[in-house]
This record gives C-alpha cells, sequence and structure tokens, in this order.
C-alpha cells in the first residue's frame, strides 16, 4: 500500500530514500523546498489530515537535525513519517503552522529544545517548558544531562549508582569468570 | 532531621561555582519601573518589586505562651492538618484516594485548604522541577507560621529515578525546611497516613519548628534557591 | 420591657450555648454529607480542634484596616442576630434583647455581616476575594429578596414587627404556626434560606474550583478563627429567626436543637447531590422561582 | 505582627501578568488558574485575561512537571527505559509501557507470545476504566459537585486492587515490558473483577443518576466548549474529544491493535460536542470497556508463555530504525516514535501524549469568551493531563 503511494507521489516530488516499515507505515525523506508542496499533496489530495507529531532527531555524526512530521490517513488507516535534513549549524525552518494550527506548539517546543527557529510560527520565542534556561537546548545530543545535573543539583550523600552490566557480572559471577 | 540540618550548616558545603550565564534572561517586563498615569491625571513612578512586596525577611517566632499552652496549640496543631492543595508532581494522585471512602483522612482532621493563607502543611508530591520549586518556595512564604512540610517519594529525597535530569532537584531539604520524608515511589495511601501519623508525633512533641529554622537560616536557604532558580525575578521574601 | 444588667450574662450564656451547639452541629452536618459519599467524615469534636489551630497560628499579616474590620463586622453580625431575636419563646434568660429590636433589625442583620465581608475581603486585593464579593453580594441579594418578602407577608399577617409577638401568635397548635397559616411565605423564604446558606446548588461564592476560595482567600490565623467562630453563629442565628417566624419558636433547648437540627438538615438534604449554579444561573432561579412566590404570598395576606 | 507591604497606591496592574491588553484601562484583569489551584488538571497553569465574567484570553503554562524523559531515555539502554516510562502519564501509566514495549519489540524483530498480547489489552482496558473514573469524578467536582468524586474514587480504589493483585503496585505496575508481560493471571482473578465490574456498574448508574441526570449538571455542561468537527483535523483532536463532536476517531477500530480486531466494540460517539456529550462519550466509553474486559476474560487463552526469549538485555542492540506505535488511551491517540541508531541505546524517543494539542491550542481557542466559572469545568471536560504534554 506504502509502495504504491510512494510510487506515484515519485512523479510528482522529488523525493528521497523510502523506507517501508509496516504495512500502514512508510517514511519518506524530502528536500526543503518540496516539503510544503508535498504535506499539501498529502493532506488534500491523499487523505493525510491528521498531523499526527512534529519531532526533530539530532543526528550530530552526520551533522544534521531530522525533522519528522507525521500523518495519519484515517480513512484508510495508514501514515506516513515525512523526513528533512536540516544541517545544524543552519537551523531556521519554514513554519507549516498554517496548514494544521497546532504545529505551532510542536515548533515552540523544538524551538525551546533543539533550538529550530521557526521565524514566522506565533508566539515561538515564547518560554513553553523551560522556565530560566541558560544553557544549550537540552534535547540537543552535545548537551550532556548527568553533568548538568550533577554540577547544578547537590547530592545527598549515600546514595549509590550501580552499572547494570558490571553488577549483575559481578552477581553471577563472583569469582569473574564470564562465560556469556 | 534538625540537628543533621545544623550539622550540615556548620560545614557549609561549598557548592558549585553557578555555571556562566549563556544568554541573559530579562527581566520580565511587568517587573520592570515603570511610569503609570493615575486616574486624575498625575503620573508616578512604580517600581514593582520594591512597591508591591514587603522587603523583609521572616522573624523567628517564638511561642510565648506558657508551656501548658504551648502544648494545647501543639496538639490542636497536630490534630488539624490543612494541607496545601498544590499537587506538585505525580504523588497527587494518591491524594483522592486518602480523602474518599477508602482512607478517608478526613477522620484525623486532615483535609485540604485551597490557599496558601490557611494551609498549614505543604505535601511536596514528588519531584520538582525548577519551575515549580519557584512557586513551592512562594507558596511556602505565603503560609503562616508554623508551618509544616513533607516530602513525598524517594525524588524529593535523593532525585529518585530522576537523578541524571537536568530539570529536577535532588534535594529538597537544601531548599525547604522538610519536617517528613515519606519513602517509595509512589508511596502508598497507608503509607502517608503513617507518615501524617508520625508527623503529628513530631508536631506534639514541639519539634517540627520548620518555619523558624527557614527564618533563622533565611540566607542560607536563599543562596541555594537562587542558585537552582536562575531567572530570580521575584521578591527575596513573599509575604 | 427594660434594659436590665442581668441580660448581659443571661445573654453571654445563650451565646455560648449556641457556640457550642454550633460548633457540634456543623461537624455533624459534614459527616452526614460524607455519608453520603461513603466516609465516616471528620470527627464530632473537628471544629473545635480548628478553631483553637487558627487562634494558635503565631504569624499574620495585614493589608489594611477593613482587612481586619472585615472578620469582625461579619462576627457582629452573626452575634447580633442572634441576640436580637428571642432563643426560646416565653423565657426570661434567654430572650435576650429582643425587646430592642424588630424584623427589619433583624433583616439589616443578615445583610451586615456580608457588608462588612465585602470591604475586608475587597481590602485584601486578592482577584478571587473580589470577584467572590461581587458574586456573593448579587447572589445575597437576590436570595434575600423572596425572604424580604415573606418576611413583610407575615408581617401583614400577624399584624406585628416584633418577633416576639409573631412567635406568640403562633403558639397554641402546630397548625397556628406559619407554615400552615401561610406556607406560599413560608415556601419563598426556605428557598431564600438555600441561597444564603452557602451549600450548593448556590455556593458559587465559595467556589474551591473556581475562585479558591472566593472572599475568605486572604484569611488566615485568627481572622480566619473569627470567621469560623461566626460561620457556627450566624446559620443558627438565621435559623432561629426562620424558627420563630415560620414554625411556631422554640420553648425549651431540646425544642430548639431539635428544630435548629431540621432545618439546617433541610439545606444540606437539598445541596448534598448538586453541583453549583454559576451567579447569574442563582439569581435567575431566584427570580423565577422564588420571587414570584414571595409576591404571591403577600398578595393571599 | 508582620510589617505589611504598603498598598496605598495599588494601581489597576497586578504584579502577576504581563499585560499587552491595554490592562490599565482598567477594563480587563489578568487571572492566573493554576498551577497553585485545585480547579485545575494537575500542575499546570491558565493565564486569563478576563472582561467583566468573561474569559478574553487564555494561555496555557506547562514544564512545571518536565522531567525531561526523552533527554533521560537516550542514556539509558532499553531495559532500563522500560521502569521510567510509565512515569510519564500518572492515572494511566500502562499506555506509555504499551507503546513503548510495541516500539522496542517491532524495531527488534521480537514476536510476543499470544497470550501476551490478550494480558496487555486487558491491562490497558483496566487503565482506561481508572482513567475514565477519575475523569468523571473530576467533572463533577469541576462544576461542584464532589460526592461524585468520592463514590468513583471508591470504585477506582476496587479496580486499583485488581491491579495490585495482577501486577503488586497500584498505580505504576511496570507490568508491560518488551517481549510480554510479566506475570500470568493470577487464580481465581475471573471471579473478582467480575465482582468488581459489578461494583463499578452500580456505582456509574448511580453516577448516571445523580449526575447526568441533575438539572443543574445539564445547565452547566450543555453547550459549553463546543468543538467545531472541522477543528478535529486542523488541531490534532484525537478520542472521546473528537468523538463527542461526530468523528468516530478510534484507533482500537481504526488500526486495530493487540487483539482488538478479535473483540467486539464500537465506537461511541456523540455529536453535540459539549461538555456534557464529552462527559457522556467517556461514561458510555467506560461501560464499552468494562464489557471488553469480559470478552478478554471469557475469549483468551488459558494456556501459553507470557514471555518472549529475549537476548542479554544487558547486551541489547537494536539495528538502526525509526517507528511510530499508537494506541487509544481515555484521552485519545497515544502513541510512541522510536528511533534507533543500531547502539544499546534509543537514539531519540519521543511521545505523543493526546493532552498536547488539547490543552495547548485547542484549549486556547476555546476558552475564549467563557465564563470564569466554567473554565475549570471546561479544562476538564478535555481530560488533560499535563505531565504528557511536557513529559
Amino acid at each position: 500500500m506504502m509502495q504504491s503511494l510512494y510510487d506515484r507521489l515519485k512523479d510528482r516530488f522529488n523525493l528521497g530514500e523510502f523506507t517501508g516499515r509496516r504495512a500502514d507505515l512508510a517514511f519518506v525523506t524530502v528536500s526543503r523546498e518540496q516539503l510544503r508542496p508535498l504535506l499539501l499533496h498529502l493532506r488534500d489530495l491523499e487523505g493525510f489530515t491528521h498531523l499526527v507529531l512534529l519531532t526533530a532527531v539530532d543526528w550530530i555524526e552526520d551533522d544534521t537535525f531530522q525533522l519528522t512530521y507525521l500523518l495519519n490517513d484515517r480513512a484508510r488507516a495508514r501514515d506516513i513519517g515525512v523526513r528533512l535534513m536540516l544541517p545544524r549549524d543552519d537551523t531556521q525552518m519554514d513554519s507549516i503552522h498554517d496548514l494544521w494550527p497546532t504545529a505551532a506548539t510542536y515548533q515552540r517546543e523544538l524551538r525551546e529544545m533543539f533550538g529550530i527557529d521557526f521565524p514566522d510560527s506565533p508566539r515561538v520565542n515564547e518560554d513553553f517548558i523551560l522556565e530560566g534556561w541558560v544553557d544549550i537546548p537540552p534535547y540537543r545530543r552535545e548537551f550532556d544531562t548527568l553533568r548538568f545535573a550533577r554540577e547544578t543539583y547537590p547530592e545527598r550523600p549515600g546514595r549509590e549508582t550501580h552499572d547494570p552490566a558490571t553488577y549483575m557480572k559481578q552477581q553471577l559471577y563472583p569469582d569473574g569468570e564470564d562465560n556469556g | 532531621m534538625k540537628d543533621e540540618l545544623d550539622k550540615r550548616l556548620d560545614n557549609q558545603p561549598d557548592g558549585p561555582e553557578r555555571r556562566g550565564s549563556l544568554k541573559d534572561i530579562p527581566v520580565r517586563e511587568e517587573l520592570l519601573p515603570r511610569w503609570v498615569k493615575g486616574p486624575e491625571g498625575q503620573e508616578y513612578v512604580v517600581e514593582p518589586l520594591q512597591d508591591y512586596f514587603c522587603q523583609a525577611g521572616p522573624t523567628v517566632q517564638t511561642p510565648a505562651y506558657t508551656r501548658i499552652i504551648e502544648d494545647l496549640f501543639n496538639w490542636a496543631r497536630a490534630e488539624s492538618l490543612w494541607i496545601l492543595g498544590f499537587g506538585t508532581g505525580c504523588g497527587a494522585i494518591e491524594m483522592r484516594p486518602l480523602m474518599t471512602p477508602r482512607f478517608d483522612a478526613y477522620r484525623y482532621g486532615i483535609q485540604w485548604r485551597p490557599t496558601p493563607r490557611q494551609a498549614n502543611l505543604f505535601v511536596i508530591s514528588g519531584y520538582l522541577s525548577v519551575k515549580t520549586l519557584k512557586r513551592a518556595i512562594r507558596s511556602y512564604e505565603q503560609m503562616q507560621n508554623p508551618k509544616y512540610v513533607v516530602g513525598l517519594g524517594s525524588c524529593t529525597i535523593n532525585g529518585g529515578m530522576y537523578w541524571d535530569s537536568y530539570n529536577t532537584i535532588k534535594r529538597l531539604d537544601d531548599y525547604l525546611p522538610v519536617d517528613l520524608y515519606i519513602t517509595g515511589c509512589m508511596p502508598r495511601p497507608e503509607a502517608l497516613l503513617q507518615g501524617f501519623d508520625d508527623l503529628k508525633k513530631l508536631i506534639r512533641a514541639g519539634k517540627a519548628e520548620g518555619a523558624n529554622h527557614y527564618a533563622e537560616h533565611f540566607d542560607w536557604y536563599k543562596a541555594n534557591q537562587k542558585r537552582v532558580i536562575k531567572d530570580w525575578d521575584m521578591p527575596d521574601y513573599s509575604w | 420591657m427594660q434594659f436590665e444588667w442581668i441580660m448581659v450574662p443571661y445573654s453571654l450564656l445563650t451565646l455560648f450555648i449556641v457556640v457550642n451547639y454550633g460548633l457540634l452541629l456543623t461537624a455533624l452536618m459534614q459527616k452526614i454529607g460524607a455519608r453520603v459519599g461513603r466516609r465516616h467524615g471528620i470527627p464530632i469534636w473537628q471544629n473545635y480542634v480548628d478553631l483553637i489551630k487558627n487562634y494558635g497560628i503565631r504569624s499574620s499579616i495585614t493589608h489594611g484596616v477593613m482587612f481586619y474590620l472585615g472578620p469582625v463586622f461579619r462576627l457582629t453580625g452573626g452575634v447580633g442576630l442572634l441576640l436580637f431575636v428571642p432563643t426560646l419563646y416565653g423565657s426570661e434568660m434567654f430572650s435576650n434583647l429582643s425587646f430592642a429590636g424588630d424584623l427589619i433589625l433583624a433583616l439589616y442583620f443578615i445583610f451586615f455581616g456580608s457588608l462588612g465581608m465585602a470591604l475586608g475581603a475587597g481590602e485584601s486585593g486578592h482577584p478571587h476575594s473580589a470577584i467572590g464579593v461581587s458574586r456573593g453580594l448579587s447572589q445575597v441579594t437576590t436570595a434575600e429578596l423572596p425572604f424580604a418578602l415573606a418576611v413583610f407577608a407575615i408581617a401583614l399577617q400577624y399584624q406585628t414587627l416584633s418577633v416576639t409577638e409573631i412567635v406568640a401568635a403562633q403558639q397554641g397548635s402546630v397548625w397556628n404556626w406559619t407554615l400552615f397559616t401561610n406556607p406560599l411565605a413560608v415556601a419563598a423564604a426556605m428557598l431564600s434560606f438555600l441561597g444564603s446558606m452557602m451549600r450548593p446548588p448556590f455556593d458559587v461564592v465559595l467556589a474551591p474550583q473556581e475562585i479558591p476560595i472566593g472572599p475568605p482567600t486572604e484569611y488566615h490565623s485568627s481572622y480566619l478563627a473569627l470567621m469560623q467562630t461566626n460561620r457556627v453563629i450566624f446559620p443558627i442565628a438565621k435559623i432561629v429567626v426562620y424558627m420563630n417566624l415560620f414554625f411556631g419558636g422554640a420553648a425549651t433547648w431540646p425544642v430548639f436543637f431539635l428544630k435548629v437540627f431540621l432545618i439546617y438538615f433541610f439545606s444540606l438534604f437539598v445541596g448534598v447531590v448538586f453541583p453549583r449554579f454559576r451567579v447569574e444561573q442563582s439569581v435567575r432561579w431566584f427570580l423565577v422561582w422564588a420571587l414570584p412566590l414571595g409576591i404571591a404570598a403577600i398578595l393571599v395576606v | 505582627m508582620a510589617e505589611y507591604p504598603d498598598r496605598s497606591q495599588y494601581p489597576a496592574h497586578l504584579p502577576d501578568g504581563s499585560c499587552d491588553i491595554d490592562l490599565s484601562s482598567g477594563k480587563y484583569l489578568k487571572l492566573w488558574q493554576g498551577p497553585n489551584h485545585p480547579g485545575i488538571t494537575g500542575n499546570m497553569s491558565v493565564e486569563l485575561t478576563v472582561c467583566g465574567d468573561e474569559v478574553v484570553e487564555g494561555r496555557t503554562h506547562v514544564g512545571y512537571l518536565h522531567r525531561g524523559f526523552e533527554k533521560l531515555m537516550e542514556r539509558r539502554t532499553f531495559i532500563q527505559c522500560f521502569p521510567i516510562v510509565c512515569r510519564i502519564c500518572v492515572p494511566e501509566p500502562d499506555f506509555n509501557e504499551y507503546c513503548y514495549a510495541a516500539a522496542v519489540e517491532e524495531l527488534a524483530g521480537v514476536e510476543v507470545p499470544e497470550k501476551a498480547n490478550w494480558i496487555r489489552t486487558l491491562i490497558l482496558e483496566m487503565g482506561r476504566v481508572n482513567s475514565y473514573l477519575m475523569y468523571l469524578g473530576g467533572q463533577a467536582g469541576a462544576f461542584g459537585q464532589g460526592v461524585i468524586g468520592q463514590w468513583t474514587t471508591y470504585a477506582r480504589d476496587l479496580m486499583l486492587d485488581r491491579f495490585e493483585e495482577l501486577t503488586g503496585a497500584r498505580i505504576y505496575h511496570m507490568f508491560i515490558l518488551p517481549g510480554g508481560v510479566r506475570d500470568d493471571l493470577p487464580e481465581g482473578f475471573d471471579q473478582r473483577m467480575e465482582e468488581t465490574l459489578r461494583e463499578i456498574e452500580s456505582t456509574l448508574a448511580d453516577v448516571h443518576d445523580t449526575m447526568f441526570r441533575n438539572a443543574v449538571f445539564k445547565k452547566r455542561a450543555m453547550g459549553l466548549g463546543r468543538v467545531d468537527p472541522a477543528w478535529v483535523d486542523e488541531y490534532g483532536v484525537t478520542g472521546p474529544v473528537a468523538r463527542a463532536a461526530g468523528v468516530a476517531k478510534d484507533v482500537r477500530s481504526d488500526q486495530p491493535y493487540l487483539v482488538y480486531r478479535e473483540l467486539d466494540l464500537e465506537p461511541v460517539i456523540a455529536h453535540e460536542s459539549d461538555a456534557y456529550a464529552r462527559a457522556d462519550v467517556r461514561r458510555r466509553d467506560l461501560l464499552m470497556s468494562v464489557d471488553l474486559i469480559r470478552q478478554v476474560l471469557a475469549r483468551m487463552p488459558r494456556k501459553g508463555p507470557v514471555m518472549a526469549t529475549l537476548p542479554n538485555v544487558l547486551h541489547w542492540k537494536i539495528p538502526r530504525g525509526e517507528t511510530y506505535v499508537r494506541g487509544e488511551c481515555s484521552r485519545g491517540e497515544y502513541g510512541y516514535y522510536l528511533v534507533t541508531d543500531g547502539s544499546g541505546y534509543p537514539r531519540r524517543v519521543n511521545v505523543r501524549g493526546p493532552s498536547y494539542t488539547h490543552a495547548m491550542a485547542l484549549l486556547e481557542k476555546l476558552i475564549v469568551n467563557v465564563n470564569i466559572s466554567d473554565v475549570a469545568g471546561l479544562l476538564v471536560s478535555l481530560h488533560t493531563y499535563p505531565p504528557e504534554i511536557e513529559r
């Protein structure tokens, strides 16, 4: 089902990598210029009327952010995830709040948690979740939450932590032989 | 609890240096000084932080009565715990069973008050994010002496599940004077009832003087609070 | 009848009995309400403990002079109402100062507390207080309207404004009660009674889910304790007025306790499973249902 | 007596709210509902600008419960993530466990035994019953009808007993883990469940009489917060809110997961789309859940394993991929978007909670022109749980 949709879309849009995940779920990569027409096409002609979520993945090794726009077509019970690769040094993206008003909330969160800017989105610069945040956006991979927590919030002495793997090894093989 | 706190106060931990601000946090607009036009056309300057709030800190309120009256009051305080209706974390979900047929804490003189002015027990129900901590401090300060704080769940004690989270505090007693902790994730209503029972014993014995402790070590608490709350845009003490 | 000094200790004794009865009665009502929710509810002495605790709070802050006076006014309203109507009919000891006051004074005292509260709560500067006060005043006003009409109706009926004489006219038999001689007036007054008891469906003034908790939001410690004291005196004083006007008064304490309990229970019984009206809905309700009854009562007389 | 602040110059501005509407005109008032407010659903706040009794503008503020789950999960192994996911949504934690487990299983290619799927369905429906019971009490409480909350919490306690019997915990069950479920049903569970269900049904009958047929409740709830069916797509509305607007949106029948394909269910819909219709849809949905629990217990296989064999979870690496798994929780569509990169840790987890759209964009749209008294009722009628907005 998703393959035939891809074949149809391929003729009209310049699409990138296609990943079929399940019979009713597939992901497709698209370029920045093509995103808006593609979303419009999916929404108005293919029946993907429900914006399920909009989020980002930080591929820090490749120096890119992946934006995922997940759309759902309820009538035909299928989903498509539209991927968009955004270079990490140019984190500006076009807002889609005029297609789905609810996208403004997602974009506000992305602005705060990843530092991806959506210039025209309403109230995008307002605090959403964090308040008085002084560090880099916390969902970026290079932000180390453990270090931040250690430096900011004093710990109560006496707390023990174990690395599960070594701890299990000690429990199971107290003599040090590891057959696994 | 108090002894342990005093010990810690003696050897003040040199907390980690405050991290340098990567971005400056502007003072909220409504807190900036501004000109206001009165109803008859006169203009005057309003400095919200100066004009709207009392700048004085809290004072130690000593029991001024004779021993026997103080004992009577302590008994009354113990038997009439009014919890502030502020569910700060997920522990709030066990509050409803606590006040309903199965557990019915009303039997023990426990009830909710929706405003901090009338409450005398603040139950911190679970982890506190920094944003909530700010509100919790203000709510706590608006309560009247004597007031008690109960920390609910492992996450108020040492961070619990969220020990490595960038947004939750790890030790509640750094920021508010805690009288009692109830462990668990999440603590069962029975545990809460037991905890309240123990709190009552503390109060009756006159040992729950958290509010005075807060007033005595006000600077220490404020320093701790300000270390975490980076955008401190409120008066130091909320009356 | 003239004022004599012995009336002062007698009145204080009345006050003492009423306060204690009120403390127990409100707790009992809460327990009955809790039973509907399948709970045991608070211990019967809980109100005493709360009162002691609130007087024992060490610190308190103020927002100005009226903030002090609000609870004082309110308490004055309750105590005054109680003292200027005869608590027990025909009793030398418990007629209080009723020779000096008449029905109009009682009506005035019923309103006096709310006005004092409005001034005090307004001073506290809390928006919830202000909203609660404006709601409270509009609702109390419309709720008092049928009551005032009912009072006029029975004043016309008995050709007197003196509470004592009205009670006297109802003695003899149960059938002499206003309840049976002028049922329309009683119906109007009882509907108005519901509106002034701050119980659902007419408790929008306090409304903890919306404006926690209305006028008393900023009140605490001794202020709150004063208001709590009033909260046990005022309903009973009001019920005493109702009892005297409509239910034949009471000649002995046991009858008094029973009648007060039953009238109080009426408001609980109606309200316990109801949600609350919004303020404009309750105003409309009083105007549509209670007011015509009151007018009809006057017309019938 | 403490000194008190000088309030002689108290201006029309209150210091606790910004004023982009010209507050100094004296016509408007900023009013914060929450976070320290009993009329708010959990720890969030709504900043209201009111004119008289009417709300001119409302803005939702969240983040008071933010713990950074999505970040924390990036530094926990797949099995370590499992105990923390349920903390995302307190009143109905099982959906987190299910969605997370299903996403991990799909990417790792683990086949779940059939019996585990039945038990999972059972747990999810039990959680739905809990959540709805809590909602009914909250909805009545928001209009001042406290006694309903007492009754439903009592019924919920009974269901929590069943949870405790099955999983050992009242709130956080941690029962559905990647690969299956932790344990089989205890002996005699069916019978005790049947007793509980009967008790819940009789409570619901009482609730129906005292709440849904109550003139005051009807007067307050009818016509409050109408959702236009056109907004369902625009604002990402799902679950009972959408179904009350006449859109039969229910993941259980649209894209059946677990064993819903084998159960008889029909999405409950209504058309009035106001607070009353939403409450009624939830009440009927609750009855359907009760029925589904009975169906599951009657039809589920009694033999077989409840757990698939997993590789050593301490060294469990999942190949690169991404997926989205959804389920229908009591508030709407709950989903997990999971991205893996071939290591032992999730690359990215994104939780799609239904409150995210309901409490933010939709609420801000609905709240305009609502009476202050009805704000709490409107909020509750959207059935939002703030922790799933901010995670």
